[in-house]
């Protein structure tokens, strides 16, 4: 079809990652042939709501939860790519005060917890807490974004706070994690971003979208080859100062083409796990029903035509 | 000329319990042109029902009503109204309100301007043209409304209680002036007043109306609005004849309006 | 005959006897019934649109759901409640939170707005403080009142309280202003003293305006409680839609507002109800 | 002695000459004037104690800041902007979703409003929608607006749009029924025709509802923006002190609080102003 | 016995802008018990303020105001008050009203309902004790007005223009009532109208007032106040001596009333 203009993505602040070289190169909009317009969110389903609204064209990084209630509730988006894999920058910190550690965790029955509903984070807390044997139901919780979780948690006012990026940081000075990202792998949690498309924008510029991936995996193997060089531009683009970037990329980890469509991710891993999500939700009742089947909203031919 | 005919008037209502009302029973008049006819009668009794219907507002149930000739449907610029105030136009100046007819016809500037002008002269406001109306007192704006219903040249002036809301030393100025319209434009006038020396002073003819059902009870015609133009309204008003009269038609009025208050509610006052 | 008359007019049909008889009616009010005829018709047209709407599956369910869905999501909820609270749990938890803070909205803004009715003295030394935080709406608050409570319920109700107090006061104030002189010189010779006064005369003279107060103040309040429970809530009905909002639930989004303008529409009622009776004399003195 | 007695009034010192008469003024509300004496030493006594407060660190700053700083964060914003916007960039986003939501809301609700108060059919048909909408807080609209119009400008705006619409609807409404049947008639009588009585008569006439209408709207519209920054916006005052709160910098918050009780009590008394010079008959028909 | 003595009583009231209003000078007089006095005079001539001196509400600049040899500081209940409409409680039962002034001191509740029976009879208005204010017309509120002033047995009753806001018929009734109650509990009245008609019936006295300053331009002793007591009031009121005064009194209130109008604007009317 015509080409547009501009092409509207979503993204996050303070959420440095590899593809802000590009961003900031202007990369995009060069090879795209188009005006990128690069808008700010602070959860994923905000983008989920503004891509059904046709407000916003692609996600960029757009949690895996928020990307699974959406196709659960309807949505016409598909995932196309996976955009950073994370899981030490998303999880829950325990008050000092409070005293809580994975021994006496059901202490927390009874006490307040911030979460942000519906993301990644809340996914997880909810998957400890049945690790742990904690009825997640008898817990006090609170629909918080992370950033004002930081300021609850220092005045005292949680007993524990989920959240991610530089809201995570702060908590942290405040409490220590109640179950580290390692342990949480080995009960099977995986924390990744996916890069989302609205269908109907996919269907009509399919090469804008496998651009779109091309430009993107370039930027993740050249910060790959050369971290030292591209951390100042990532920093400034993300909003963070060099330090605080720097600790957080060294937690993320953005796979390449191949990695991509291997087994481990778009190859079939995700759109199981995807599915496994899903259920663990309609089992705790946030969502009132799964697909039977996700890989028709996970779309990997898109990148399999990247070069 | 512009006789208005009145012929077997009646006006039946249908209240929402099914019931009805006969606010007029087959009235019949004819003015000709120039006459002043002033109408009194208690609450109820029906005038405003009348004046409503020759001014077109509301259709009879019975009966037509005809200026020149011609039956009446609905209302016209041929016919003026003066009401008891608050039908000003406080958005617009004095003159702007004069001219409120004329400008809505279309008129040319030049000929509204004019007849603006001698308008406000005619009722004595040559200095208030461009005040607001709602910076004018009670009787000033009475007379703009006089001016605003002249500056048409309607055949007929509809008057329901113009001076109702005024104290009595302007009202007394200001029945003057209508004598004085009345006697310079020759306009055939009704008028509906509650003050019964208003009615007897103003009116060349007369009518006493009388409630359930609304009809014209008692006719007189009278000579004191024609004195009114050349003697001194209160040496007329002290008149041994106009006591009399005064007397006999209060009398007439309070009696109907004891019965009405005796059929509403027990205790009078 | 007026069986069926009275009905008609009762449904809307009729017109009375005056308006049949006018010959001009554009413009003249008086003669713009109810035109009840015409609501039942526009709301069955409503909703035979909405449900062929979603029948036809016009509309995605995400933007706007099937009347089915939302209707679904009330008997769900009313029998198994939404997140750990059930439905009249969280219409409670809003009611308290705008009752609490009303309450001490009015225990706090009606005395104080009787002493600067009442005393040179408190107006001059309330008036600015008045002037300065009435303008400001209650939920620019929010931050402060977090950082100085939490997150708690004492947070909620001190912002209802807030959007309370102001406009009590100033109903307040305005009822004693309303006090006719002639009132209070008659009590005066009657040989009333000041305190019989205060609570004879001026009391009783204001409880129209403050209650006119109250229910702007209740309506101030519904609006607030509603935002409030946005930001940091387990319960309330404006938590409710929040949270099914993050889901994109839009049938409970949709049964939660409507759910609060019905909530809304009663408390409206209730108050006018309530006025008719307290305050037989309003408008009428 | 004029100058002097004259100034004394003015600062509030003395009172009339009818008020030194009176032997009771308790319950005589006029002879309470405003106080302005005591409300400067009001404002004087409590600028004192915030400014000891603060010097003596009685209170911690994380819950009331020091007016100086306060002040520094306000020389400091209006040099360097906060978060990517200017200060003024903030209230131009503010006030210009206002503007748009308002002016939106007016061309809408005014003539429909009309419309109702004119025709028994529109009045019908719409009496059902507008009593359902009007008692929802807009707020509540806030998730079902970004699932239809995203998180950008339309979406504020269409929250503003809603908060003005039913407030304009009932004004008009208002507007046109206050119109007296007398003055219908007597432009029929003058030979104007329908549509010079909608154009010349109604619409002026109901002018005064409708500012009425206006200055209510713009006071829930200046909330409403505040409220629905607090949600998702990258700029404005609701969204300067919402970001502000979640880095607990309580200064920056109670500035935002300030400015926009300031620009709050200025929109109204422009739009007083506005009315004082645009309908001078105000009160006075 | 309770005279009042007004003595050299003066009001000057200050200005905003520094000018002083001399709104009564050196007023004197006195009533005996029992005696009805009626004030009559333009708008502004200081009726209220004098009124106003005497029940309590306001210290004249100069001279004094004794009751009973007692020099008066302050209202109190040997005064009573009645005002235009719109100064009954409106939260209160007609019965409530009455019984205010007796509650307000704590007398005992069967000799309170005693009076107000007593009272309701007087006033012709023993059906109505339980009905709220506002169900009643105007002419019945100020019947209550009087039971309620008269409850606590005043010595004397003040009335600023008590049947002004009455229509014409009901304002005639009450006049006769109001005559009545003179005559059965020989209080002191005074009495402000603006109607010269109801003055001359009703005082037995009669001051007229001019302004600026306010003073008694001229007193009147007059005998229809105790003719109405036994004879028709229209046949009074239609006598040629009452006509007479009635004009000459008329004549000098509106040259009055022109004077001052002409003073403030440039238009009459
Ligand atoms: N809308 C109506 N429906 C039924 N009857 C009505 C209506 N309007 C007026 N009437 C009846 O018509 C009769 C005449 O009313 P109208 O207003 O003409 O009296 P009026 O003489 O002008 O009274 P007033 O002196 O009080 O102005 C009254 O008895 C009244 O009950
Ligand atoms: N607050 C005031 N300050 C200054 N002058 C006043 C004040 N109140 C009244 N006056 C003056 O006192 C004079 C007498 O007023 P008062 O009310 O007694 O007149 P009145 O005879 O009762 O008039 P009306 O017939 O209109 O009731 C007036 O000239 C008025 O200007
Ligand atoms: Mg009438
Ligand atoms: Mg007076």
């Amino acid at each position: 079809g015509d080409k547009p203009d501009t092409v509207t993505v979503g993204y996050f602040l303070e959420w440095p990652t590899a593809n802000q070289i590009a961003q900031v190169e202007k990369t995009y909009d060069k090879v795209m042939g188009v005006n990128m317009e690069w808008r700010a969110f602070d959860s994923g389903t905000a983008m989920s709501a503004a891509m059904a609204s046709g407000d916003v064209d692609m996600a960029y990084s757009q949690g895996l939860v928020p990307f699974t209630v959406a196709v659960s509730q309807g949505l016409p988006i598909t995932m196309v790519g996976i955009a950073v894999s994370y899981a030490e920058n998303d999880n829950c910190v325990v008050s000092e005060k409070s005293g809580i550690t994975q021994a006496n965790a059901k202490e927390l029955e009874g006490k307040k917890v911030a979460v942000p509903f519906g993301t990644v984070a809340h996914y997880k807390m909810l998957k400890v807490m049945s690790h742990l044997n904690v009825d997640s139901t008898n817990i006090h919780l609170l629909d918080m974004a992370p950033a004002d979780s930081a300021a609850a948690i220092a005045r005292g006012d949680v007993a524990m706070a989920c959240g991610w990026g530089g809201a995570l940081r702060r908590m942290k000075a405040y409490g220590d994690v109640l179950m580290s990202a390692e342990d949480q792998e080995k009960i099977g949690i995986r924390v990744f971003d996916v890069i989302s498309v609205n269908n109907k924008f996919a269907k009509k510029h399919p090469e804008l979208v496998t651009q779109f991936l091309k430009v993107t995996n370039d930027s993740n193997s050249s910060f790959l080859q050369n971290p030292e060089k591209y951390q100042p531009v990532i920093a400034k683009a993300s909003g963070l100062n060099l330090d605080d970037s720097n600790q957080v990329l060294a937690l993320f980890d953005f796979p390449l083409k191949d990695a991509q469509l291997s087994s481990d991710w778009m190859g079939g891993t995700v759109q199981s796990y995807t599915k496994e999500v899903a259920d663990f939700f309609v089992l705790h009742k946030q969502i009132p029903k799964a697909l039977p089947d996700y890989s028709a909203s996970i779309d990997s031919s898109f990148y399999q035509k990247v070069d | 000329m512009s006789d208005l005919v009145v012929n077997d008037v009646s006006m039946v209502f249908d209240t929402p319990n099914g019931e009805q009302v006969q606010a007029l029973h087959d009235v019949s008049f004819s003015l000709k042109q120039g006459e002043l006819l002033s109408i009194l009668g208690p609450s109820g009794c029906g005038k405003s029902t009348l004046l409503n219907i020759i001014a077109g507002f509301l259709a009879p149930t019975k009966g037509t009503v005809a200026l020149a000739s011609t039956e009446l449907h609905g209302p016209g610029s041929d016919r003026g109204m003066v009401f008891q105030q608050g039908a000003l136009f406080e958005w617009l100046t004095v003159a702007e309100n004069i001219s409120f007819g004329p400008q809505m016809k279309g008129m040319p500037k030049e000929k509204i301007d004019e007849t603006v002008d001698h308008l406000l002269q005619t009722v004595g406001l040559q200095d208030f043209g461009d005040k607001p109306i709602y910076e004018l007192s009670g009787g000033m704006q009475q007379r703009v409304a006089l001016a605003r219903c002249l500056a048409n040249d309607p055949d007929v002036i509809l008057m329901d209680e113009p001076l109702g809301a005024l104290d009595a030393l302007t009202r007394e100025k200001m029945q003057s002036l209508v004598l004085k319209l009345w006697k310079e434009t020759g306009k055939t006038i009704i008028l509906i007043t509650h003050s019964v020396e208003e009615a007897l002073f103003l009116g060349e003819k007369l009518f006493v109306m009388a409630p359930r059902p609304g009809r014209i009870k008692k006719q007189y015609s009278l000579p004191f609005a024609d004195a009114g133009l050349t003697q001194n309204p209160r040496d007329i008003k002290a008149s041994p004849e106009f006591i009399s009269t005064r007397e006999e038609v209060l009398s007439m009025i309070w009696e109907m309006e004891e019965e009405i208050m005796g059929l509403a509610t027990g205790t009078g006052g | 005959m007026t069986l069926i008359q009275t009905l008609k007019h009762k449904i809307g049909f009729g017109t009375d006897g005056l308006t049949k008889r006018k010959t001009v009616t554009f413009g003249d009010t008086t003669a713009v019934s109810d035109g009840r005829m015409w609501s039942f018709l526009s709301v069955f047209v409503l909703s035979i649109a909405w449900y062929l709407g979603s029948a036809l599956e016009l509309v995605n369910p995400i933007f706007w759901p099937a009347p089915s869905a939302v209707w679904d999501q009330f008997t769900a909820i009313s029998q198994d409640g939404y997140r750990n609270f059930s439905l009249w749990e969280h219409i409670w938890a809003s009611l308290y939170r705008i009752f609490v803070g009303f309450a001490l909205g009015c225990l706090i803004g009606i005395p104080l707005g009787f002493a600067m009715g009442l005393s040179e003295l408190m107006r001059g030394w309330f008036d600015p403080i008045v002037e300065f935080f009435r303008p400001i709406p209650p939920l620019a608050f929010i931050p402060l009142v977090i950082i100085w409570s939490g997150i708690g319920e004492r947070s909620k109700i001190l912002l209802l309280f807030f959007a309370a107090l102001w406009i009590m006061v100033i109903a307040a104030r305005a009822g004693v202003g309303s006090v006719k002189l002639s009132k209070i010189h008659a009590a005066y010779s009657l040989g009333a003293t000041k305190r019989q006064i205060l609570m004879h005369v001026i009391l009783p003279n204001s409880l129209p305006e403050i209650f006119t107060g109250m229910r702007v103040a209740m309506g101030i309040c519904w609006g607030t409680v509603v935002a409030a429970e946005l930001v940091a809530a387990e319960s309330g009905v404006g938590f409710m839609i929040m949270a099914a909002s993050k889901f994109l639930a839009t049938d409970i989004v949709v049964l939660g507002v409507i759910i609060v303008g019905l909530i809304g529409y009663a408390i409206d009622i209730l108050m006018r109800k309530l006025e008719a009776k307290l305050i037989p004399w309003k408008g009428r003195a």
